[in-house]
């Protein structure tokens, strides 16, 4: 058995890019507030020490054109990590992303792909109000072109940048704001993790509870909940949103017949609809009951704790949706 | 007695204004420095962008401005919204999430709204704020509205492409915007040289053809008279104006930030520039400012905050039934 | 029976902006080349030399500004109708489109309402390649706080508008770009129409053909080709995608018992999903198979015509899907 | 004959230089010529944006570039392609939408790529390639190449805010980018006078600490000239240079633009400068041109668009199985 370290999501991250850019000179990171601030939630702290401002490249607040600037340095021949402070500002963006990350491999007939790894935090849960608490990702997973990862656990946040690195097109990865002082332990040899497979993180046979990123501690415990219950459920961690991983959520749909999708998104247009749909088309004579959708309530997240509390999935209100498939 | 009884009234006014300067900044400060306990004491959540050091610019500015004027700020808010008169109740209550806050609870400390006073809100994308700012000027124009729209934001926002697209707008449709430049020298850790190729803010804005002017940020009285300059000159229909308010916040960028990025020595030396206690000494050495009225206005101040924070403690929670209402507007026009 | 009179879809919108801006002085029309060009695809041809410089407003290219300026000037009691040429430049100004159009009412606490309608060209069939392709309505049906509707007939192009501008929110009206030269009768008094609810285009009993904007007509194309194999299908045009009528949707299928949604979305995550993920939740029992989806491929849109045609919804597709939910 | 052979082998060398920029510039006008006539016998489809009066800017500014610099372009970009050496008749098989075309037909008149001589691209969003550029040469500066990166933009991009962020960028970390700015007075059909306040764009680029010249965009010469001079500076390390490029479209923006906002004395007044006119006039002038050597010159490039044509109508089409190839790039590194 090889050793252990305790460790934090935020920690993993680190390490992920420090071995990232140790390994591989093209490797660089850039962003707002990389550097002297060390990250806006710390993520980077020290790397600027350690590459110096070259690699640890602070950028002003110009979101579309240091993106853009990275989609350039991409195709010409660097391998660059850009950190979006937060999901809320990549709209500033998003032309970039969709019209040329997605777009420039395809346009141009297959000659210049774009291997960036784009960063961002995402989520609500404290209380940041509107213009802070977006869940965009699942949002985001419906541009061809991309890939969309959503590193729930300590392993993800520590192996999915070295594979995503290894991507040759783009790759946006959601961190989870609430995730990041999670601690756990590691492998002192963790690394690099297929990025290919949604997990089981619990497995189960009376509902399947399908979710990704933050909300896979609420589904989790919703899980402890059912299990008061006599309930057993099975837990899916997509970890990927952007190509599904379709098989997955249909063996689970097959154990368990009964689905509920856990997803910090708005609901209407949602991935949880996406899944939804996938299991109308793949599994729709596995189900013995409609599939329930568990997400964020359609509106811009308010600031107070107790509003904002009932905006989000809760693991209360997915154990019901759960108890309501059964029946 | 019998004496010059205009020029001795024309005395005491100015004076009284400058000590509602002093009170305004004051107020700021003490209620700023009142929101870091309540935070500690987890009373307030979310993110708190302090605006100490920073006072004599709202202050400033929108001491220049008339009841009917508009106000657009940014997420470093809460110097403009007591500045322009919003109640420091509903600011407060707001900051505890309640129902009585000046956006019912929703908005929080980066989100004050308070449409009696014309404050078109706080707004957390950096830039965001700017073009709104545009657009409601236009909206006067075009409604032959003599109103002035003042637009804060900061020397980080001036890299965004919203603000090159907002000051072309502003220039070329000759719009009534007083827009006012917070430079503190820093975007969160990022100094202005690491953000700017120029970093002659006033000289960019320049550059789109607006009459513009670097003002000391830390001179409350220099900034009331720059922006009343500039206000004049608006009304007079004279399109949009610029101000560079040179500046620094004395406390980090919000409660999460450790400010590593900053040397001590720089601190304290522009902390020496201290607004509030520029204008103390100044009243002072005229005569205008007594211990004992120093005192009093502190009490007062410090009443003020007691009964605010009472308040937000006593005051409703929105219900939870609430939560999807405002997403939608209630009435259909007819 | 009232007179009518021959037009376009193009006209017809002309026409309501024209109707509008007569009838309220806070109305005005601002974009990229409204005045002095007539509009990208002519719809304002003619509005400068009636209403002046200041109500058809030309605008340097500054998508986001202009969007936020509108933004201002609704909240500054104006009426504004704003043109984003084409949706795919509508990306530069999302951020002022969620973060502020949508979220301000809700932020404030109900105190700023943004009455502005926002107008864009959509869709591909055009040979106008990646970045002049995107069918990103039912994407922007993701926001909470916007409505957002898609004329497909000479009567919502005449309609809608004044609708939309009596409504207190911003709404987003998308015109599919194919749709302009559209010929037809419309009746001369044509006004308001209402925006809540969907249209049922040709009733049918065996299958429901769901669709909106630029795939209605392919969608009756279909029920053609149907219709000689005997098979009758309910054609229903959503009109609104935000909200969506979920009435209108499961009658349908209550009615036939088989659907098939028409998109030009890319499909993960598209407004497909959604549809379908409601049909799963209101009207699963009454389904006899499983509801099918026909979506634009996931790709960045080709210029060649023969690659593009194959990558769009097109009639016998959209056939074969209802036959394929006959079995 | 034995007289100064070197002097004489220098003019020989100039003259022929000269005589190559007319042949590029007369491609070009020829080339699109023939897209017009194309266009409408529907064998090109799509958005077609003509270069026809602008032919000296990328003739002009590609002279000046080596063979390893990168070049980023826009929707009207025929000039930039043909003139950087993308062979014609993959130029031709693109708008074809054919399998032999520079993008194998899936991005037509507005997407020319070819990574054989730099191309990185048409781009179809305004001031969409800006940021690209900035990226390119940041990579380049990273890498230690001395490669420099011409990115051209028109009058219109420079009011876009991904403009004025990427000036910034380039200007901040003196990255190796020559920015060309096709000034040609309109943005569709909005005037440069209600696109920017100040529209002076050199001007403008200088706000940013970019060195900047307004050159005659009619004279391929002089925007050779400036070219060289820029692209040397850049390549001594000295950072961005942005040149302003005078020129005018002599026809409709697009094949759907009627030109109602243009008046047709401005237009004529701009043929006059003609630049092909110009350079034939001057060279016929010098004795370097005879009627026989530019009939031979037409006829050859006839003969060229003429196979082309050709060649592009006998090509094959891209399997329509192979329609989702290159969403995703197919092999993945090891
Ligand atoms: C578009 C956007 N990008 C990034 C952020 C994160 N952020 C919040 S404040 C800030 C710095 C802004 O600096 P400046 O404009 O100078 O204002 P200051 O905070 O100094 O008052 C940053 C980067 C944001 N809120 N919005
Ligand atoms: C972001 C964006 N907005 C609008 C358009 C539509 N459009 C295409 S070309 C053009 C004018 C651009 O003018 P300029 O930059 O001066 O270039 P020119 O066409 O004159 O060469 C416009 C508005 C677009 N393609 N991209
Ligand atoms: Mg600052
Ligand atoms: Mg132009």
């Amino acid at each position: 058995m090889s050793e252990t370290l305790e460790t934090t999501y935020r920690d993993a991250l680190r390490d992920a890019i420090r071995e990232a850019m140790r390994a591989d000179d093209r490797v660089f990171l850039m962003g707002e507030d990389v550097g002297d601030y060390g990250g806006c939630f710390a993520v980077s702290l020290g790397l600027l020490e350690e590459f110096g401002p070259e690699r640890v490249r602070d950028t002003p607040l110009s979101e579309s054109a240091f993106v853009g600037a990275d989609i350039g340095a991409a195709i010409g021949g660097m391998r660059p990590i850009v950190e979006i402070m937060t999901v809320n500002f990549s709209l500033l963006a998003l032309d970039q992303i969709m019209n040329n990350a997605a777009s420039l491999l395809h346009m141009s007939g297959g000659q210049f792909n774009v291997p960036l790894v784009i960063r961002m935090t995402t989520g609500a849960g404290r209380q940041l109000a509107a213009q802070h608490s977006h869940s965009l990702e699942g949002w985001y997973a419906h541009i061809p072109g991309l890939r969309v990862v959503t590193p729930a656990t300590l392993e993800d946040a520590r192996g999915m940048l070295a594979t995503a690195l290894r991507d040759p097109d783009p790759v946006l990865m959601f961190e989870h704001g609430s995730l990041y002082p999670m601690k756990g332990t590691l492998a002192t040899d963790a690394g690099a993790v297929d990025i290919d497979h949604a997990a089981v993180r619990r497995p189960g046979t009376d509902v399947s509870l399908i979710t990704y990123g933050g909300s896979l501690g609420k589904a989790l415990a919703a899980a402890a909940l059912l299990d008061q219950d006599g309930v057993s459920a099975d837990v899916i961690d997509l970890r990927t949103l952007r190509p599904l991983d379709d098989t997955a959520i249909v063996e689970s749909v097959r154990r368990t017949h009964h689905a509920v999708i856990v997803d910090e998104g708005w609901r209407s247009g949602g991935i949880s609809a996406e899944i939804s749909a996938r299991i109308m088309e793949e599994a729709l004579y596995d189900l013995d009951a409609p599939v329930e959708r568990v997400c964020t309530a359609e509106v811009p997240l308010p600031y107070a704790k107790h509003l904002e509390e009932a905006a989000l999935p809760q693991p209360p209100g997915i154990a019901a949706a759960a108890l309501r498939t059964l029946g | 007695m019998t004496t010059k009884p205009a020029a001795h009234k024309r005395r005491a006014t100015r004076e009284e204004h400058r000590l509602g300067l002093l009170r305004t900044m004051t107020t700021i400060r003490r209620f700023e420095e009142a929101c870091v306990e309540l935070y500690s004491a987890t009373r307030i959540r979310g993110f708190l962008h302090l605006y100490v050091g920073e006072e004599a610019v709202a202050t400033g500015v929108l001491a220049a401005l008339g009841p009917d004027d508009a106000v657009v700020s940014t997420y470093r808010e809460h110097g403009h919204a007591l500045a322009r008169g919003v109640p420091m109740d509903a600011v407060m209550a707001e900051m505890f999430g309640k129902q009585t806050g000046c956006s019912r609870g929703r908005g929080g400390s980066m989100h004050l709204f308070d449409k009696s006073v014309g404050l078109i809100g706080g707004n957390a994308i950096v830039g965001g704020g700017i073009p709104l700012a545009v657009g409601l000027a236009l909206a006067d124009r075009m409604q032959d509205r003599g109103r002035v729209t003042a637009c804060f934001f900061g020397d980080g926002a001036a890299a965004e492409g919203e603000f090159h697209e907002s000051l072309n707008l502003a220039s070329l449709w000759r719009l009534p915007v007083l827009f006012c430049c917070e430079n503190n020298l820093y975007a969160m850790g990022t100094a202005i040289a690491k953000e700017h190729a120029r970093t002659n803010l006033a000289a960019r804005a320049s550059s789109y053809g607006i009459e513009s002017a670097a003002v000391d940020g830390m001179d409350v009285l220099a900034v009331e008279e720059a922006a009343r300059e500039a206000v004049r000159g608006i009304r007079a229909g004279g399109g949009p104006r610029f101000l560079e308010l040179d500046t620094y916040r004395f406390r980090a960028h919000s409660m999460y930030d450790s400010d590593r990025y900053r040397n001590k020595a720089e601190i304290s030396t522009w902390k020496e520039r201290d607004p509030i206690d520029a204008l103390v000494t100044a009243l002072r050495a005229e005569g205008h400012l007594t211990e004992e009225s120093l005192a009093h206005l502190e009490s007062d101040i410090g009443e003020q905050i007691a009964r605010a924070v009472a308040a937000a403690e006593a005051a409703p929670l929105e219900p939870v039934e609430d939560l999807t209402r405002f997403v939608c507007s209630e009435e259909v026009e007819a």
